[in-house]
């Protein structure tokens, strides 16, 4: 890493950011003020100064500074933290392989089973955790019965968490849904595709109880459930291995039920394939897949919200290419051939 | 120490203590005490600030949070995997007084014997503490990667090979245009037939100098070279796509933190 | 006898195992083993452990530099071992679950290892801006792909793209960027990623059969 | 000859199901109660341990309505001279199960149940049956023919090449670099890192990673260069130091390895990374090595190792993760260049005549999808006979069940 002239500036801002932090979150705590929501018309302000001060650093490339990777951590820093307190909407198109994967969930009768996996753990909850709200808001308004179950030993607990958050909404507390017979978790079991081979034959093979040590016959949901023959959909929320590519290649291809998957946005290009091939119905891919599901559900929540800090450092992050690029042409490519001329 | 580093951590110490006093008494829940809860939102929110002061410099607090990391995760995964392999797999299939201490339920089945084979090979492997015969160890490491070997070469020959070939070979024109009918009503439209039957082309010729890329025992020259050109070129693209793609992503992991460190922590936001 | 047996090992267990797929009987052997394996691997963590162990008390012991660290990453790793192997705080006692919400295990999980992993992952953030912010410069034609291919999709995913394009009357929409990235991902990149995928399927045979026959086995360490 | 007399029952039965079937069974629906299934029958299923039993019945008359009239079937098997059980709940419309939870000592007799709001219809009993196992699973013989095809072009130019034959083998870039970046390491005097990627030896990619291990550390033995080693696996530390170990007995230095050049960090993905990094700024590597598979911390590391100035050279075949390779290192191993590379840098003719077998298999491919995605279009576009039978023979070798 880069040492600039430090030290001199360093303590005195770290003493600031930190005077600043406690004062506000003292402030906050006595509930001296409510939450910090910034109007409309101060977030274009504030977006316009961050855009000026780009300007700046470009011009400051062309005068031969160019910025360095601090620089650019600082920007996305700054384009993650502001619009969390903005007021802004966004406008959100609905892609082709999220309303595949809608259609899908449409044509499922009421009471529909569904077999609901958690392949992930709170790392990649950020991505995944709004896809898992949306689709248990969206079954239980459908009246589906949902059987949870991961391959991450973190999973259900994931799982758990979105459920405890639904059930909370006075929407669904009236729906007075019960554990065991509207929806299930099944739990965590370690082998990873094997587990899914195995639950080919008999679900109870691999999950002779549920989370909470419940013997699987005695759960009403589950109890005439045998195997993925007794599955009407499928939904597999995963951030990796053993996730999406092993449901389709051990699950779906040998006992052909099926399956929509919600993933992280790196793992989604990898499945293509798949979607392409039929394999997999529909996909939700990352926050922007996130946010259409709530788009075309019709339930608004953290995915949309998110999207625009989304946009807004993406959108930093292609003007510090261009800037890059600029540079780079002003500046390196002369050299290079310069050098050649030399040699 | 320098002087500095003292009132640094001294801040900290503070910030910590204030933290905590507020996290507690704005506690509500049941799973824990308010005091262990003020403590452990504190603590969290500390760690997840020490992380992410690596991307400025290395530091103590990166140096702390990097050690309690290690320690803490390397623990985690051994408890995890004794409690499922060991106890889930393999005590309910050779023990049935282990069985019971656990609370597992005895699998009596057949083979059940088997399963003391990679008991053994794991205690060959522990030999290797030895000097004296520590190469039997490396009879588990030949059935580990005896077990790789057969399970990958059918696995990936499957689904990487075969899998990618068979849905490879699919009509270039959309089924019932025999040419004519389609080359009168060419449009751009991303969902129109002329767009479905570019990409069948841009796949199949894409696939095709993407293979041709990888020949080794091939020089890469005339007609050859010129496919195999092509074929970076379709590597490139899938590159520059696949980190654009991911670029998403990412962004949102750190939202996600900024959120908890926002929201759950500092109560800025709603 | 140190250089056969181990050979014979590897060739038996590999042949077994693919022979297996073509005999249902033996059809889930290959799923066994894969339980033998994790088995071994549980005995392994004696030595990673140990391993582990040994350094930081080394380094604790001889005061190397940093070792105050040394001794979090222990405490931290005694700690959790006692809270996991026990079920501290279980109200399932031993055969509880170990993910139960109230237990030691559970609490250390979720307030320091999930912060931690998650924010160690959220860097990402910061480093895929700085690497797109060094790597994407049209230094030569495939980088000026690659910057290319990058570009429309990092804009087709912002409302920037959108607006930018959204004036093309809808028979040419492929050429709106939203469009064009999504052509992109479905079009030209899946083609790459077979190509490569195909390849891979062909290393990971001829590698498994270099294996199975004894010419790779660098592995195993001195043949003496 | 049980299976036959199966069949034999099962026709007979069906014959009396369809003939028994009164014709007031119209007049019967007005009652609201509902048609049965029909043609019940029950078959070994084919090719397994003998475990499996196929059904397949003709949905009852009342599900063709529409709306249909049934909410569902049940399927129930009854062992013969024990008690009957449902097995399974169908939703409408299904006409097929398959019962993969039988045993091969026991014989079974099967029922399907319609189920409607106005009442339940049972049907006639299917034959007794006893799944049979098989001994070869003869759907997996295109698998086999290509394994076999495969292997065989492997091992054959492995054979020519170790008789002398001389082989081809196109530069692979970054192979080329390792020595250099080596050299570099030891001119600066600082130490080397290698990470064999985040996973156990049960992926072939670390294995992979291993062997050019033994050739990297071979090196770093002659140049008495220092090497670190962190891994996130208690087994791959195992084999890492017996490789390393066995490269400076085989450089003549076997007093210079020590046990610390290879350490173990936690299995944990990021807390490993946390740790690599720490590593990478404070020790400074001058080159890294990333071999193997890898995950999300690719980049991570990536650019914590730009950031300190090493030069990188990486490979993997995990299709997510090459990008980011490719992208911030200043040598990357695209995909099956990583199982190439152990193969190309040990030199040996033998090794190398298997990259050859593989370029075979890579033909193969070539000629298949262009004679498959011709006779596809073709067939298609111009409805000709030929050439759909072609297609479909190509999809039937190459699909895979």
């Amino acid at each position: 890493m880069e040492h600039g002239a430090k030290s001199r500036y360093e303590i005195p801002v770290l003493i600031a950011v930190v005077t600043l932090t406690l004062v506000i979150y003292v402030a906050r705590h006595a509930e001296w003020f409510g939450y910090l929501q910034l109007s409309a018309g101060l977030s274009l302000i504030l977006m316009l100064l961050v855009a000026g001060s780009l300007i700046w650093i470009l011009i400051r490339t062309l005068d031969g500074n160019p910025a360095g990777r601090r620089m650019v951590f600082l920007y996305v820093a700054v384009a993650v933290v502001l619009p969390l307190s903005m007021q802004l909407t966004q406008k959100i198109e609905v892609t082709p392989e999220v309303n595949q994967l809608y259609r899908g969930l449409q044509a499922l009768p009421h009471g529909a089973k569904v077999l609901a996996t958690f392949d992930y753990d709170p790392g990649s909850a950020a991505e995944l955790q709004p896809m898992a709200e949306t689709f248990f808001k969206y079954a239980f308004d459908r009246g589906f019965k949902v059987i949870i179950m991961g391959l991450w030993p973190q999973g259900p607990a994931q799982a758990n968490m979105a459920l405890t958050k639904v059930l909370s909404e006075e929407r669904y507390k009236v729906k007075s849904l019960r554990y065991g017979v509207d929806y299930v978790n099944l739990g965590f079991q370690s082998g990873n595709e094997f587990v899914i081979q195995r639950m080919g034959g008999e679900f109870k093979s691999m999950f002779p109880t549920d989370y909470n040590g419940t013997p699987y016959d005695s759960l009403p949901i589950i109890r005439n459930v045998k195997n993925f023959s007794n599955i009407d959909y499928s939904f597999n929320l995963s951030a990796g291995y053993p996730g999406t590519k092993e449901w389709v290649l051990v699950g779906v291809d040998q006992f052909g039920f099926k399956m929509g998957a919600g993933n992280t946005a790196v793992q989604t290009t990898g499945m293509y394939p798949y979607l392409r091939s039929g394999q997999l119905i529909g996909i939700l891919g990352g926050m922007s897949g996130a946010a259409e599901f709530e788009e075309i559900t019709k339930y608004r929540g953290k995915g949309t919200k998110f999207m625009l800090s989304q946009s807004f450092s993406h959108v930093v992050v292609v003007v510090f290419i261009i800037i890059g690029n600029v540079a780079y042409i002003m500046f390196e490519r002369g050299r290079a051939t310069e050098k050649k001329k030399k040699a | 120490m320098k002087r500095s580093t003292y009132i640094v951590m001294a801040v900290m110490a503070l910030l910590f203590a204030v933290s905590w006093y507020f996290k507690a008494a704005t506690y509500h829940g049941n799973v824990m005490s308010p005091l262990v809860a003020g403590f452990m939102i504190t603590l969290a929110a500390f760690l997840t600030l020490a992380i992410i002061s690596f991307v400025y410099q290395d530091n103590p607090f990166y140096k702390f949070a990097e050690h309690l990391f290690v320690g803490i995760s390397a623990a985690f995964w051994m408890c995890q995997s004794f409690w499922s392999t060991i106890v889930g797999n393999l005590i309910p299939r050779i023990s049935t007084g282990l069985s019971k201490y656990f609370g597992q339920p005895y699998r009596d089945e057949p083979w059940n014997f088997v399963y003391w084979l990679p008991v053994i090979l794991g205690i060959l492997l522990l030999l290797r503490l030895s000097s004296k015969i520590g190469w039997v160890s490396r009879w588990a490491l030949a059935f580990i990667v005896g077990t790789t070997a057969g399970l990958s070469f059918i696995r990936y020959l499957r689904s990487d090979f075969m899998e990618q070939i068979s849905s490879t070979m699919v009509p270039l024109l959309a089924a019932g245009n025999s040419g004519e009918s389609l080359l009168s009503n060419i449009t751009l439209s991303a969902t129109g037939p002329f767009v479905a039957m570019l990409t069948n082309w841009v796949i199949f010729l894409g696939v095709i100098c993407g293979i041709v890329y990888f020949f080794f025992s091939k020089e890469h020259t005339g007609l050859f070279g010129r496919a195999s050109r092509v074929g970076i070129w379709i590597l490139m693209i899938t590159f520059g796509a696949a980190f654009g793609y991911t670029v998403m992503g990412r962004i949102t992991l750190l939202v996600g933190r900024l959120t908890f460190l926002y929201k759950d922590w500092l109560g800025l936001i709603s | 006898m140190k250089r056969e047996v181990p050979l014979f090992i590897t060739f038996f267990v590999g042949t077994l195992l693919i022979a297996s797929v073509f005999i249902p009987p033996a059809e889930s052997w290959g799923e066994n083993f894969s339980v033998y394996f994790d088995i071994i691997a549980v005995f392994a963590f004696f030595l990673g452990g140990g391993n582990l162990l040994r350094i930081h008390l080394q380094k604790v012991a001889s005061k190397r530099p940093d070792w105050g660290y040394s001794i979090v990453t222990l405490v931290a790793f005694l700690v959790m071992l006692a809270a996991g192997l026990f079920k501290l705080g279980n109200p399932g006692g031993i055969s509880g679950n170990l993910t139960t919400a109230q237990s030691w295990f559970q609490i250390l999980f979720q307030n320091i290892m999930s912060p931690l992993g998650s924010t160690m992952y959220a860097l990402l953030a910061f480093f895929v801006a700085s690497a797109s912010y060094r790597a994407f410069r049209a230094k030569n034609r495939d980088a000026t792909i690659l910057l290319v291919a990058a570009f429309i999709i990092l804009l087709g995913r912002t409302p920037f793209g959108t607006m930018l394009t959204s004036w093309i009357p809808p028979q040419y929409d492929l050429l709106q960027v939203p469009n064009l990235a999504i052509w992109i991902m479905s079009g030209p990149n899946l083609a790459g990623q077979r190509a490569i995928m195909i390849g891979i399927g062909l290393g990971i045979v001829s590698m498994s059969l270099r294996i199975l026959l004894g010419i790779e086995r660098t592995y195993l360490g001195d043949d003496r | 000859m049980l299976f036959r007399v199966a069949i034999a029952f099962a026709c007979l039965f069906i014959i009396a199901g369809v003939a028994g079937q009164p014709a007031g069974d119209t007049a019967l629906a007005v009652q609201q109660t509902i048609a049965p299934v029909t043609s019940l029958i029950a078959t070994n299923h084919e090719y397994d341990n003998g475990t499996g039993i196929d059904l397949i019945w003709v949905p009852s008359i009342d599900d063709r309505l529409a709306p249909s009239r049934v909410t569902g079937y049940e399927v129930w098997r009854s062992v013969v001279g024990g008690s009957g059980s449902r097995i399974a709940e169908l939703p409408a419309g299904a006409n097929k199960f398959t019962d993969e939870q039988c045993s091969r000592e026991s014989t079974y007799v099967y029922s399907v149940v319609a189920i409607s709001v106005a009442g339940n219809a049972v049907s006639i009993s299917t034959a007794p049956i006893q799944p049979a196992r098989e001994w070869i699973n003869l759907h997996r013989l295109n698998l086999l023919a290509i394994a076999f095809l495969v292997s065989a072009a492997v091992i054959y130019f492995i054979q020519s090449a170790r008789s002398g034959k001389k082989l081809f083998v196109r530069k692979i870039a970054g192979l080329d670099a390792v020595d250099d970046a080596i050299g570099r390491a030891t001119e600066m005097g600082r130490p080397i890192l290698f990470i064999p990627g985040i996973q156990d030896m049960d992926d072939v990619q670390t294995i992979a990673a291993i062997t050019i291990l033994g050739r990297v550390s071979r090196v770093v033995a002659d140049y008495d260069t220092k090497i670190k080693m962190p891994v996130s696996r208690s087994l791959v530390m195992t084999a890492a130091r017996e490789t390393i170990k066995a490269s400076y007995m085989a450089a003549g230095r076997p007093d210079a390895y020590n046990d610390d050049m290879v350490s173990y960090v936690t299995d944990e993905q990021f807390g490993y990374v946390a740790a690599v990094d720490g590593i990478m700024v404070r020790e400074k590597p001058a080159t890294c090595f990333y071999l193997g598979a890898f995950f999300a911390e690719s980049l991570i590391l990536a650019e914590t190792g730009n950031s300190v100035g090493a030069i990188q050279i990486a490979g993997t075949a995990m299709p997510a993760q090459i990008p980011f390779f490719v992208a911030a290192c200043d040598f990357a191993l695209i995909g099956e260049e990583l199982f190439a590379a152990s193969a190309y840098l040990s030199n040996e003719p033998k090794q190398l005549g298997s990259l050859k077998g593989q370029d075979v298999g890579k033909a193969v491919a070539l000629v298949v999808i262009v004679v498959g995605t011709m006779a596809a279009t073709i067939g298609s576009a111009w409805d000709v006979t030929f050439m759909n039978q072609l297609w479909s023979a190509l999809k039937v070798v190459f699909q895979t069940n």
